[in-house]
């Protein structure tokens, strides 16, 4: 049986993070291919119901992230999105997802390396908990 | 530790088990010699502080010896001048805690340390077989071990006369627990006191 | 007031007076100071010298004998068991898996609660504030106050005082009317543990020391450590024939100053104890021109 | 319907190696929508980009979306091409199948069915992109220069030459900076005052720049081309019309001990004074804090003695409005005073000295006329020692950066100590000598080959005084780490350069940001070394980072540059990347319920309150409403938005929950075609 290839959907801002993974690219540091990205400009953009809805629609994982605390571009876009993660993962947890589905980073755009090796984690991590299917059937029953 | 730095599960280099066993990172210093400069004791060292780091940053395996048989870790008083000023936080200390730990283990102490070693076994016995050191038994106990028998002969009635020396022990009650935490420290590497 | 007391090993023996000046001063203000319970040695410079575990075993023994007390704060005279006391209960504290450890082969869980105070610590907080109107005969001398090592570092562990030009000692001899001088070697290593084996070495450090303060015209070295005081007082032979020169001024604990300065009897102090006699060369008046001593000061005590 | 045109780059090799791109091509031609898709070997090339225009006008495309590079390297050229053929640039879009695909994976299956994924979700977005229109908006031509250093007078010169007008803003008394407290320049030895003073009578007169000494900034609001800056100018307590700068009340101020700013603390000014005699401008300021009036009530010398009656010891603060178009901040730097190291004293010995106080020693204008004395005794050193790096790489005092001056200003002062004094003795202790520059390792060589100074590579662990000689304890690393102990005269430290006091709060109330020196942070440490995160405020000088004189002035023309260049448009033009908040019918006329937790969470302020009004002026709710001008396109009201009543433009709700549903199911497109 071929291993469990997890779908990861990365929420990331254009500024920092999307300009690491930019930066990966340009270094040529290879990394799983398990995870695409939508770009957002600012992590206080990001609706942490998008991030149901990626459950909903059979994301294995997700990873939001952002500038490092003091470095956005928008000057407290991240901290916006670093307190609402917290009121959120409470929230994750009530429902009972697994929190440690959701990979929350601060990557920079110089932190190219960074990028490949959060992927790579997440990957794992989410490769280990096996897929996830419960939010969907749920979902797709009309439960949410 | 990276692990390419490990080979077969012991550290590379004694840089590395000095990171891993302390977490002092030799790798810090760049060498502005702060430490040297004010050791009280730079002079009288075979290496002052600084070059000690220095030889472990190379992780060469001969200097790294010469740094293991060196007087200086022995010598060193752990005063603490060094990190109370080190621009890099470097645990100099500790990381000679470390060294003189080390040395004992692999038997490559400095013969010129013949002596404060001798001294710190024999009041680590004293402390073993009594709980507490007993001033009189650690002088004779370091004299026979040393061979300085005439070594402060002159100072000894004086203090006796003064107050200073009991001539008999003091023995605490606990001294079962004591001979239990000699034996599972010792179990745990580390020198063996006694 | 009752206060838990660690003596360490050197009061009970070559710094007897440390202690005996201890008790009374504390006495004096009404403060209480029992002893830990069956204490052990602290293991010094030997035990981390040599077995890194073995040197936190042995002061958290101790530890955990005061605790098992009751004791909340435990005064601690002797500048190394203090500084020793100090880094484990902040090691154990800082790592959860070796306070365990540790725990475990003491056969005592520790909590590591009990503050730990140096005696300048215990001077300033509790014995100082209840004898301001005591003092019978102002210790109207200039003297060096000698703070050693162990004391002020590692500093960010410890947090005492001022790291290189250290003032708790200095303002209490200014309260007992004393006149500290400012001088360079307030911190500095007198050699502390190589005493016995590596005595020419302490000669020379214990010497710089001396000279510093001679030069600068210090009546007497104030010493809170009795290591420092064997090494400037007992070693003082090699200090002299270190620097070649002979120095005659007296070294005396900060309890025995205001002791004095209470007018406690120098006997119960101690101070015949002392290697080098306690003598002053000069009246107090011309020592302390700065400030005028009473007429019934002693020139002699 | 949407008709929508893919076109797959293979960028050469570089995704053509890894990915299929003639099948991602034949997969996204069967999304629904998509009426046109193709591959191509460079799409960026002009017959690329050719294809674009082409399809556009032969398929009649709604939208275009180029699987490429990044779009922050290419998004520019393609949606350029779109417009040119008549398509709103804003119905473009890329999908990133090169940094994100081809050059992280490996060849393979999955990195071809990545790629598809990747174009899928975008073709989804750009189904429901709208137009959008570049907003415009006008641009106030005067600048704000805040400081009155080297960098600041550069910057309001170059910008007032260009012929717009500047308003400087300065703290102290005087404009001239650090630099007017120099002696003489590395690594040509000229004289500072010598070369600044002639700049700082320039912008004095100079009929584009009005300059507000003694003051600053109490707030900034706005925007690129649009800023509003209130200006306190604290009270002088002179009339600066009518005074004539005569200095009658200064000679005979009453109160004249008090450490002169200007000496460094080792000269002496009375209470009403002018910083220093060149000072721009030469008026005098009261420092009511040392006044004798203003302590004890009386006095009033300094008012019976002038000549024109300018003294006003009733005036106030002021505030003083403007508009302004673009900041330049240029507000320099500190130093670390001796007292900053307990290891040499905790500032204790009056002749360890800083870098600072050594620049006066040595001035022709200083408290000694340019002589080398010592200031406990006015002896002169025969020995000094100079230590670099004091406080500076040194984490354990929270400075881990190289403060960059000091190598080159210490072999300086070393030298001018050897010329001064015959015989004298100058050591330096150092880590490393950089000295990158021109002639500046030059001029190190010179310090050491033909003055003979003494360079120790070691750091001092301690400096203590002993019978009127200091006491260095060193080591020379180069010699094995061996004890070195100098009996010096006089120690001079090469103090860590900072950042200002305050520079945290004026970087707040500026909108910049600051790094964790609080140094302002450029926009890109390369490609935007003078711009700020906020469009519109340029920096120059030291306020960024420790900088000598040429880079400062260097920097300060780049500053300026850019605002004219600013100032060159009569609007400006803005991406439509913002948010709004929606509309619609009566009775509800908007979904906005009023919460204006928008507001709290906005960083720029761009959200305002609008009232919805019935024809007879009746209130029927408050609404939210974004100010185009202020809003930058973060989004973060949208996040916080309960109704979902506020949305981003080019990133609406709609385009993003599509894009993460197109993203999760994949269709039969992918299978391959």
């Amino acid at each position: 049986m071929p291993e469990f290839e997890p779908r990861i959907v990365a929420f990331v801002c254009n500024w920092c993070t999307y300009a690491g993974a930019d930066l990966t690219g340009t270094s040529r540091i290879k990394y799983s291919p398990n995870v695409e990205v939508i770009r957002f400009p600012c992590t206080g953009r990001i609706d942490f119901m998008l991030l149901l809805k990626a459950f909903a629609e059979g994301a294995d994982g997700i990873i939001v992230s952002g500038c490092h605390p003091n470095d956005c571009h928008y000057t407290s876009g991240n901290f916006h999105a670093r307190r609402r993660w917290i009121l959120f993962r409470g929230l994750l947890d009530f429902m009972g997802i697994d929190v440690r589905r959701v990979q929350f980073s601060w990557v920079s755009a110089a932190e190219g390396a960074k990028w490949a090796d959060v992927v790579n984690t997440t990957v794992e991590a989410v490769r280990k908990l096996g897929p996830y299917d419960n939010y969907r059937q749920i979902a797709r029953s009309g439960g949410v | 530790m990276s692990t390419e730095a490990r080979h077969n599960g012991i550290p590379a280099t004694l840089a590395d088990g000095i990171l891993e066993n302390t977490g002092v990172p030799v790798a810090k210093c760049y060498q502005c010699g702060k430490c040297s400069a004010g050791c009280p004791l730079a002079a009288d060292m075979d290496y002052p502080p600084s070059l000690i780091l220095r030889m472990l940053q190379t992780g060469d395996a001969g200097l790294e010896e010469k740094v293991l048989r060196s007087y200086t870790i022995w010598v060193c008083l752990t005063c603490e001048t060094c990190i109370a000023r080190c621009p890099m936080e470097i645990e100099i200390p500790k990381m000679m805690d470390y060294l003189r730990q080390e040395s004992l283990r692999r038997g490559t102490t400095n013969p010129r340390a013949r002596d404060i070693i001798r001294f710190h076994r024999s009041f680590l016995d004293s402390i073993k077989f009594t709980g507490r050191l007993y001033e009189m038994g650690l002088v004779v106990d370091y004299k026979a071990r040393s061979l300085h028998l005439l070594q402060d002969v002159h100072l000894a009635p004086k203090m006796y006369l003064k107050g200073h020396l009991h001539i008999l022990p003091e023995l605490i009650k606990g001294l079962p627990l004591m001979r239990r935490i000699f034996s599972k420290t010792s179990r745990r590497g580390g020198e063996a006191a006694g | 007031m009752k206060l838990g007391f660690y003596p360490g090993c050197s009061l009970e023996g070559s710094a007897r007076e440390y202690a005996e000046s201890v008790i009374a001063v504390a006495g004096e203000a009404g403060v209480d100071l029992e002893q830990v319970p069956d204490w052990n040695c602290c293991g010094a410079t030997a035990a981390h010298n040599m077995n890194r575990n073995l040197s936190l075993a042995l002061p958290a023994r101790i530890l955990a004998k005061a605790e098992a007390a009751g004791m909340k704060e435990i005064v601690v005279p002797c500048a190394a068991c203090y500084n020793r006391l100090s880094v484990t209960r902040h090691e154990l504290l800082e790592n959860e898996s070796l306070r365990r450890e540790i725990s475990a082969t003491i056969e005592y869980d520790l909590r590591c609660d009990a503050e730990i105070l140096n005696v300048l610590q215990m001077l300033d907080r509790h014995v100082m504030p209840a004898i301001g109107d005591k003092i019978r005969v102002p210790f109207a001398r200039r003297v060096a106050c000698y703070y050693g090592c162990l004391l002020v570092r590692p500093h960010k562990i410890l947090k005492f005082d001022r790291l290189e030009d250290p003032q708790s000692m200095d303002a209490i001899i200014r309260k007992i009317g004393g006149d500290p001088l400012d001088w360079a070697f307030k911190t500095e290593c007198c050699g502390a543990g190589l005493s016995v084996s590596a005595t020419p070495l302490v000669g020379k450090l214990s010497g710089r020391i001396l000279d510093d303060a001679s030069i600068r015209g210090a009546e007497a070295v104030i010493v809170a450590c009795p290591m420092c005081h064997s090494n400037l007082d007992m070693r003082r032979p090699h200090c002299d024939k270190a620097m070649k020169k002979h120095y005659t001024m007296p070294v005396l604990y900060i309890t025995q100053a205001i002791g004095l300065a209470l007018g406690i009897d120098p006997k119960t102090l101690g101070l015949h104890r002392h290697m080098v006699p306690v003598k002053f060369e000069k009246h107090p008046a011309d020592a302390a021109s700065a400030r005028p001593a009473p007429p019934d000061a002693v020139k002699e005590v | 319907m949407s008709r929508i045109g893919v076109f797959i780059c293979h960028c050469g090799e570089n995704i053509g190696a890894t990915v299929d791109c003639e099948r991602v091509a034949r997969a996204c031609a069967g999304i629904p929508g998509v009426v046109h898709s193709v591959d191509y070997k460079y799409m960026c090339s002009d017959p690329g980009q050719n294809m674009i225009k082409d399809a556009i006008r032969d398929h009649n495309l709604t939208g275009v979306v180029v699987g490429a590079c990044s779009p922050r390297m290419h998004e520019p050229t393609f949606r350029r091409a779109c417009e040119e053929a008549g398509l709103n640039p804003f119905l473009c879009e890329m999908a990133n199948i090169r940094e994100h695909c081809s050059w992280v994976h490996e060849k393979s299956e999955v990195t071809t069915e990545k790629a598809i994924d990747l174009v899928r979700v975008i073709v989804e977005k750009v189904r429901r992109n709208k137009p959008l229109f570049p907003i415009k908006v006008p641009v106030t031509k005067t600048a704000l220069v805040l400081g009155g250093g080297i960098a600041g007078i550069q910057a309001a010169l170059d910008i007032a030459n260009a012929g717009h007008k500047v308003i400087m803003v300065e703290r102290s008394p005087s404009i001239g900076g650090h630099m007017s407290q120099l002696s003489e320049t590395f690594p040509t030895l000229d004289c500072s005052q010598c070369i600044l003073t002639p700049r700082m009578v320039e912008v004095a007169r100079h009929p584009n720049i009005t300059l507000h000494t003694y003051s600053e900034i109490e707030s900034l609001d706005g925007f690129i081309g649009n800023f509003k800056v209130k200006i306190r100018k604290k009270a002088r307590s002179v009339d600066e019309k009518l005074c004539t700068g005569c200095g009658l009340c200064t000679q005979k101020c009453p109160t004249k001990k008090i450490p002169s700013e200007f000496d460094a603390g080792l000269g002496m000014r009375s209470a009403i004074y002018v910083p220093f005699p060149q000072a721009v401008p030469n008026k005098p300021v009261i420092d009511r804090l040392h006044c004798t009036f203003f302590l004890k009530g009386k006095c009033r010398l300094c008012e019976k003695v002038c000549p024109t009656q300018a003294i006003r010891f009733d005036q106030e603060d002021t505030i003083v409005e403007a508009d302004i178009g673009a900041v330049v901040l240029a507000t320099g730097f500190d130093i670390k005073h001796a007292d900053f190291f307990p290891e040499y004293g905790y500032g204790a010995y009056k002749d360890v000295i800083d870098g600072l106080q050594f620049e006066r020693l040595a001035s022709a204008s200083g408290p000694t006329l340019g002589e080398i004395r010592r200031p406990s005794d006015g002896r002169k050193p025969e020995t000094v020692v100079f230590i670099a790096c004091a406080g500076s790489r040194d984490p354990a005092k929270g400075i881990e950066y190289c403060s960059k001056i000091c190598c080159m200003y210490t072999a300086k002062h070393a030298m001018l100590y050897r010329h001064k004094v015959h015989g004298g003795k100058a050591y330096i202790f150092y880590m490393d000598i950089r000295a990158g520059g021109k002639m500046y390792e030059e001029f190190v060589r010179r310090a050491i080959e033909e003055d003979g100074v003494r360079y120790v590579r070691g750091r001092v662990s301690r400096v203590y005084e002993r019978e009127g000689k200091l006491i260095v304890q060193g080591a020379d690393t180069l010699l094995g780490a061996q004890p070195v102990e100098i009996e010096a005269d006089m120690v001079v430290l090469a103090t860590a350069a900072v950042a200002n006091d305050g520079a945290e709060e004026l970087a707040q109330k500026m909108h910049v940001s600051y790094d964790a020196y609080k140094f302002f942070a450029e926009a890109h440490p390369k490609l935007k070394p003078v711009e700020t995160n906020t469009a519109g405020i340029f920096l120059a000088g030291a306020c960024q980072a420790p900088k000598d004189i040429p880079e400062s002035v260097a920097q300060a023309s780049g500053a300026a540059a850019k605002v004219s260049a600013l100032f060159s448009q009569d609007e400006l033009t803005r991406e439509p990347v913002i948010a709004v908040v929606n509309r619609c019918a009566p009775p509800l006329y908007s979904t906005c319920v009023g919460c204006f937790l928008c507001q709290a969470a906005c960083p720029y302020q761009a959200i305002e309150k609008e009232e919805i009004r019935a024809r007879d002026g009746n209130l029927i709710k408050t609404v939210a409403k974004v100010n185009p001008g202020l809003c930058q396109g973060c989004g973060t009201c949208v996040a916080v938005c309960r109704t979902k009543a506020i949305d981003l433009q080019g990133f609406s709700n709609e385009q993003v929950f599509a894009e993460v549903m197109a993203l999760l199911n994949r269709s039969e497109a992918n299978a391959g075609i």
